[in-house]
């Protein structure tokens, strides 16, 4: 291989081996990486080659740490119109129509800056649904944040958790709202593990016509390549900039941020303009730029069809002019996608683009053969093989190794918690209210109810209202259900057992509602993949994930990984301190034939039986969050979940709520059944009577998160049908109460008013994060 | 009757007010901003949304689009105009409505369901309601607070053109006098800040409660139907 | 081209709930000295008129446009290189 | 007691879609004229402290709490009671 540069490029393009080496380290390359690189060009790359290899083989876009293992989560079903790998999975959800979802992390640039860290994660994912042809319908996000109620220093502070906070959930809002996409549910929870690292995870859904689904493999040699949406610039290639060096200009670092700012205006015209292009049929490919912009887009495009590209860099927009050539390559700037079109209608592409104000200008074309080639200034900037870039990058099988630090968590007694006024004879009611106001466990009203989620016409569900969040299809009586759920604790403990809860908790969520669980999507938070015991916590957590989706015919249509989160605890820099909990978050997706049909959590009727579906209560304080309430050390055992019983489950949950015997529905998870029973209380506004049927030890009654257990309520009436359905599916049920009166009432342990729940429940979130306490849940001004 | 139903750049609720007219059972019709005429329709509906992504101020770019040329001539006409929380500050950023919508007092976007009372009941957009209610409707709003000055109110009041209330007590975003909607002098033009186009299906989570809005637009009216008291 | 910095506030008689959250929050952040905190918006801008034409183009931009003067009032100035806000960027 | 203006823009590489959406829409309005449209906040406070102290307190209020450094910038200045941009309401 030759280590002369080629004399074709410009000289400010051209390195020497020694310096592209150099230059290629900083940026991330490692120095067999690099070798790949020389060895698929024949010779040293460019300055523009260097900067699209080094963001396109970076963990981010190349999932080089988690490739090998995330095939295991390969599975079929012919529902699934487009799997792993595409922008976004494509399900058949009947009736023509079919849905696009997926879930994807934008942690860190939520760290750095709030808002617009949150915002463009937004963005970014409804991108990802409409390149698939699909009209976004819902959004749903997943927020962990540190413990806004420990004060500590610097990022610690209360302030500056509750700055992070209030900027992550303005920015979900403030792009959500103003794009005109409902928000239909998440979760939000509170842990020191994420103070310097929270996760921002955000879901959409999208639905179609099936026969509007854009697979990006039709392309033909003359098509036309148009760049469509916002003008390029300098942000988002911070990482990149190192690239900067070449030039003169010095002290040029520091003006190349890698923070984007989004502009959610002008993505509401790009969604509709792309669909007008597809639904006049106008596209013979389309792929959004996210991470590496411009390089990854064409090398995707290209790569995809088994063709070349010619793309002239002179011809895109640019915000600044002097921008150099990686810098156009590289740069993240948000609201943009990348369009072909045949010759003959790229005028029309142009007309719908001016229709709709957005911006547009041909770039390339697509050419026989494999190269990507880029021009600047009329020379040749970058000529490499598409598919080295788009899908050829390294991939590792990284050394795994069980933490020792796992054997400490089994020898913890988790199960026998002294639980205050419970073990002392005490005030176990005020111990109870005090828990229910902890801001992981309070009603997230105060988080959504800066949320729009009725745009768009079709909510059934939104957040708050069921276990999963509801929205009838566009001329259609069905409806699809989604929940999204994660749970760190769990996963530290045992990341195998942790993640079948996880994914057994979505995918009964979505069962509670009333809907067919069909199919799944995961976003994976984990620490760093160069450590042993972070990527056997990856590993097994992605084998358990594989295992318990396909068990439950929920088969995983797409993810994102999102490595390297770490959250220094205490400043230590004990290895066992420095990652979050690893923390898969799982999606599911169901449907429901009639949408009206959909049952909430709320309860409803005074008299109305409550009944427990499902499991027995069996020890389930490991990882809880009431051991976290209490400070006590993570630890103890997690009790296996059943997923036949959960499948079993489903199915009565399903019966049950089309023959319309439900009146609410609510698993018992986080917090156990008081928190159950505190959520549909207060939503529905009428308390509730248990008298419980199992002699179980007082705490694992109240707190237990053992799986599989749902507590429905229905009318007397419907209670011998209700039966039988679960006699027919071998479903155990429990008659535990009623529901009725003023009071939460557990016979024989506790008492609670329900004015008193309501204002925990209530208060819990906003007096933790609202930085000014001068406004209630919903923003009224309390003065 | 056929309603008119603008899309701005931005306009987000445009669908679903379409959506409300039809189901209150007029003929939808879509009109676009850059057009300049209403294509004949009986009454006019700004939608909610972000137009122009509510950048500079809330409707203050919207308000000079081609299509309002045609829908001030269409409003001094005594025709039916109806803003929704977006057409509502675009309404009042045209002068086509007294006041002006600020920053909700609590400084965040609020969004819930609240409770209005109808408080007038003979505009061509409350003569559906058969009584003031209270009646329940989404409010999705980051700048819904409603302030004119204390001489404007006195004489809305007076003049009895404050159309729609929230209950005291429950005053989502410090809105003057508790109002959430008013109405021109002539009674034909109405403006409010949340949102009765998500409130007509009761399969929904907005439940049905402004259906009314619509169906006694939809009805018919009597050609010259007087609009004061 | 002369660059013009156009400064909008709410009317003083107006409350500005930005200013008062602002000033309500500075003391728990070390600011106890701040007081009057008024938040509005800074519009920079390049105009292509020049001598007399220069006021009355950005008077009417600002009374037609820029603001509202049902709620907002303003004041403008020209700004050399050195007073963009962004100078330092 | 000096009353203090602080301008804050988005950084200049950064996009600002406001100033983007603005300048698209001014030549619909008969104003060709104008280019490079920024828009920020404009805040005003008095501050209860002088001399020397002045600029460290501004400064340290700006940097930590006004504005993210990661994307904005800012300039500040004192102004007399005729300056305030709501001196005319
Ligand atoms: N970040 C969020 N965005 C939207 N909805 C949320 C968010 N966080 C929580 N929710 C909604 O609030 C409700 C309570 O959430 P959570 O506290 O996680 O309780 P649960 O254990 O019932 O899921 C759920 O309906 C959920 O969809
Ligand atoms: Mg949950």
């Amino acid at each position: 291989m030759t280590q002369t540069p080629v004399t074709t490029f410009p000289a400010d393009e051209t390195l020497t081996d020694e310096r592209a080496r150099e230059l290629g380290h900083e940026l991330g390359l490692r120095r067999d990486e690099y070798d790949q690189v020389v060895e698929a060009l024949g010779r040293v790359p460019t300055v523009s080659e260097l900067g699209m290899y080094s963001v396109m083989w970076s963990e981010h876009c190349s999932y080089k740490s988690s490739k090998v293992h995330l095939r295991r989560l390969e599975a079929t079903s012919p529902r699934i119109l487009a799997g792993p790998g595409e922008n976004a999975g494509v399900v058949d959800v009947g009736d023509g129509l079919a849905v696009a979802f997926k879930v994807e992390s934008h942690n860190h640039p939520s760290f750095v800056e709030p808002y617009q860290g949150a915002a463009t994660g937004v963005g970014g994912i409804l991108r990802d649904i409409f390149t698939m042809g699909a009209r976004p319908i819902a959004v749903m996000d997943s927020l962990r944040f540190g413990d806004p109620t420990v004060d500590g220093l610097g990022p610690r502070s209360r302030a500056f958790q509750r700055a992070i906070v209030d900027g992550v959930v303005r920015g979900v809002g403030g792009y959500g709202n103003c794009v005109g996409v409902p928000n239909i549910g998440g979760e939000t929870v509170f842990d020191d593990r994420y103070a310097t690292n929270p996760l921002v995870n955000v879901l959409a859904i999208g639905v179609m016509p099936v026969e509007r689904l854009q697979l990006a493999t039709a392309e033909q040699v003359g098509d036309v390549a148009i760049l469509l949406g916002s003008s390029t610039g300098r942000d988002g290639i911070g990482g990149a900039s190192v690239l900067a060096s070449q030039e003169f200009d010095e002290g040029l670092e520091d003006k190349r941020p890698n923070v984007q700012v989004g502009d959610p205006f002008r993505e509401k015209s790009l969604i509709e303009c792309c669909l007008e292009l597809y639904d006049r049929d106008l596209l013979a490919g389309i792929q959004d730029m996210g991470a590496a912009g411009i390089a990854c887009s064409t090398a995707e495009l290209a790569s995809a069809a088994s063709m070349g590209m010619d793309v002239d860099l002179d011809a895109v927009h640019l915000r600044e002019p002097s921008m150099a050539s990686w810098e156009i390559l590289c740069s993240e700037s948000q609201e943009r996608m990348l369009a072909l079109a045949h010759p003959d209608g790229v005028d029309e592409v142009l007309a719908v683009a001016a229709r709709w104000d957005v911006p547009a200008s041909v770039i390339g074309e697509v050419v026989a053969g494999d190269r990507l080639r880029l021009h600047r200034r009329g020379e040749l900037v970058a000529d490499l093989p598409a598919r080295s870039l788009a899908d050829e990058g390294p991939t590792y099988d990284r050394p795994r190794e069980r933490p020792a630090w796992q054997d400490g968590y089994g020898i913890v007694v988790a199960e026998d918690l002294p639980i205050p006024g419970l073990a002392d004879d005490g005030d176990l009611a005020g111990f109870v209210a005090k828990f229910l106001a902890s801001p992981s466990l309070a009603a997230a009203d105060w988080v959504h109810g800066q949320y729009d989620s009725w745009v768009r016409g079709g909510t059934v569900l939104g957040p708050g209202q069921g276990d999963a969040g509801v929205v009838r299809l566009p001329g259609s009586a069905r409806g699809i259900a989604c929940a999204l759920d994660g749970n760190g604790r769990w996963c530290e403990l045992d990341p195998a057992e942790g993640t079948r809860r996880v994914v057994a908790e979505a995918f009964r969520n979505v069962a509670c509602v009333g809907a067919t669980p069909i199919a799944s999507t995961n976003c994976l938070n984990f620490g760093n993949p160069e450590r042993p015991e972070i990527m056997w916590q990856l590993a097994t957590s992605i084998e358990a994930l594989g295992e318990a989706t396909r068990t439950l015919g929920i088969p995983v249509t797409g993810g994102n990984v999102s490595l390297y989160n770490e959250s220094r605890v205490g400043g230590s820099d004990d290895p066992r301190d420095t990652h979050i909990w690893p923390t898969p978050v799982i999606g599911v997706l169901g449907v429901i034939d009639d949408a009206a049909m959909a049952v909430g959590q709320a309860f409803v009727q005074e008299g109305d039986v409550v009944f427990l579906l499902g499991d027995e209560t069996r020890p389930g304080l490991a990882g809880s969050a009431l051991q976290a309430y209490l400070d006590l050390p993570l630890g103890g055992r997690l009790a296996p979940v059943d997923l036949d019983l959960e499948a079993r489950l489903a199915v009565v949950l399903g019966e049950a709520a089309r023959a319309g015997l439900l009146h609410s529905a609510h698993d018992i998870s986080d917090g156990g059944l008081v928190a159950a029973l505190a959520d549909s209380a207060v939503l529905g506004d009428i308390g509730v009577q248990i008298v419980p049927t199992e002699r179980k030890d007082p705490a694992q009654l109240l707190f237990s998160e053992s799986p599989s257990r749902v507590l429905v309520t229905t009318p007397s009436d419907s209670v011998r049908e209700l039966a039988r359905l679960c006699a027919d599916a071998e479903v155990p049920l429990a008659d535990v109460g009623t529901v009725g009166g003023t009071t939460i009432d557990v016979q024989g342990l506790l008492t609670l008013s329900l004015e008193d729940v309501r204002d925990a429940h209530l208060r819990g979130v906003p007096t933790a994060v609202d930085p000014s306490l001068v406004t209630t849940a919903t923003g009224e001004v309390v003065t | 009757m056929r309603v008119g139903v603008i899309t701005f750049p931005g306009s987000l609720d445009d669908h679903d007010a379409l959506a409300a007219a039809t189901r209150g059972g007029a003929e939808g019709v879509g009109l676009w901003h850059g057009d300049t005429d209403l294509s004949g329709v009986d009454a006019v509906v700004l939608p909610g949304g972000f137009s122009y992504g509510d950048y500079l101020r809330t409707g203050a770019i919207a308000q000079h689009a081609p299509i309002m040329a045609a829908v001030r001539a269409f409003a001094a006409d005594g025709g039916p105009v109806l803003g929704i929380c977006n057409g509502f500050q675009i309404l009042c950023e045209a002068g086509l409505l007294p006041g002006a919508l600020l920053r909700n007092s609590g400084l965040r976007f609020v969004s819930r369901p609240v409770f209005v009372t109808v408080e007038r009941r003979d505009t061509p957009f409350t003569r559906g309601f058969d009584h003031p209610g209270p009646w329940s409707v989404p409010l999705k709003s980051g700048e819904g607070c409603y302030h004119a000055d204390p001489a404007t109110l006195d004489r809305l009041e007076a003049e009895d053109r404050v159309v729609f209330r929230y209950l005291p007590g429950d005053n989502p975003n410090g809105s003057a006098r508790n109002i959430a909607g008013v109405s021109n002098e002539a009674g034909n033009v109405v403006g409010l800040m949340p949102h009765p186009e998500h409130a007509v299906d009761d399969d929904l989570a907005g439940g049905d409660d402004f259906l009314a809005m619509f169906a006694g637009l939809a009805s018919d009216v009597p050609e010259h139907e007087s609009l004061s008291r | 081209m002369p660059r013009v910095a156009i400064d909008v506030l709410l009317k003083r008689e107006i409350l500005d709930p930005q200013g008062r959250a602002l000033e309500r929050a500075l003391p728990g952040l070390g600011h106890g000295e701040a007081s009057d905190v008024r938040v509005g918006k800074h519009i920079e801008l390049d105009l292509d008129v020049s001598g007399d034409e220069l006021a009355t183009t950005v008077e009417s931009m600002a009374h037609d446009f820029l603001t509202n003067p049902v709620i907002e009032t303003y004041v403008w100035r020209i700004i050399q290189p050195d007073e963009r806000a962004d100078a330092n960027s």
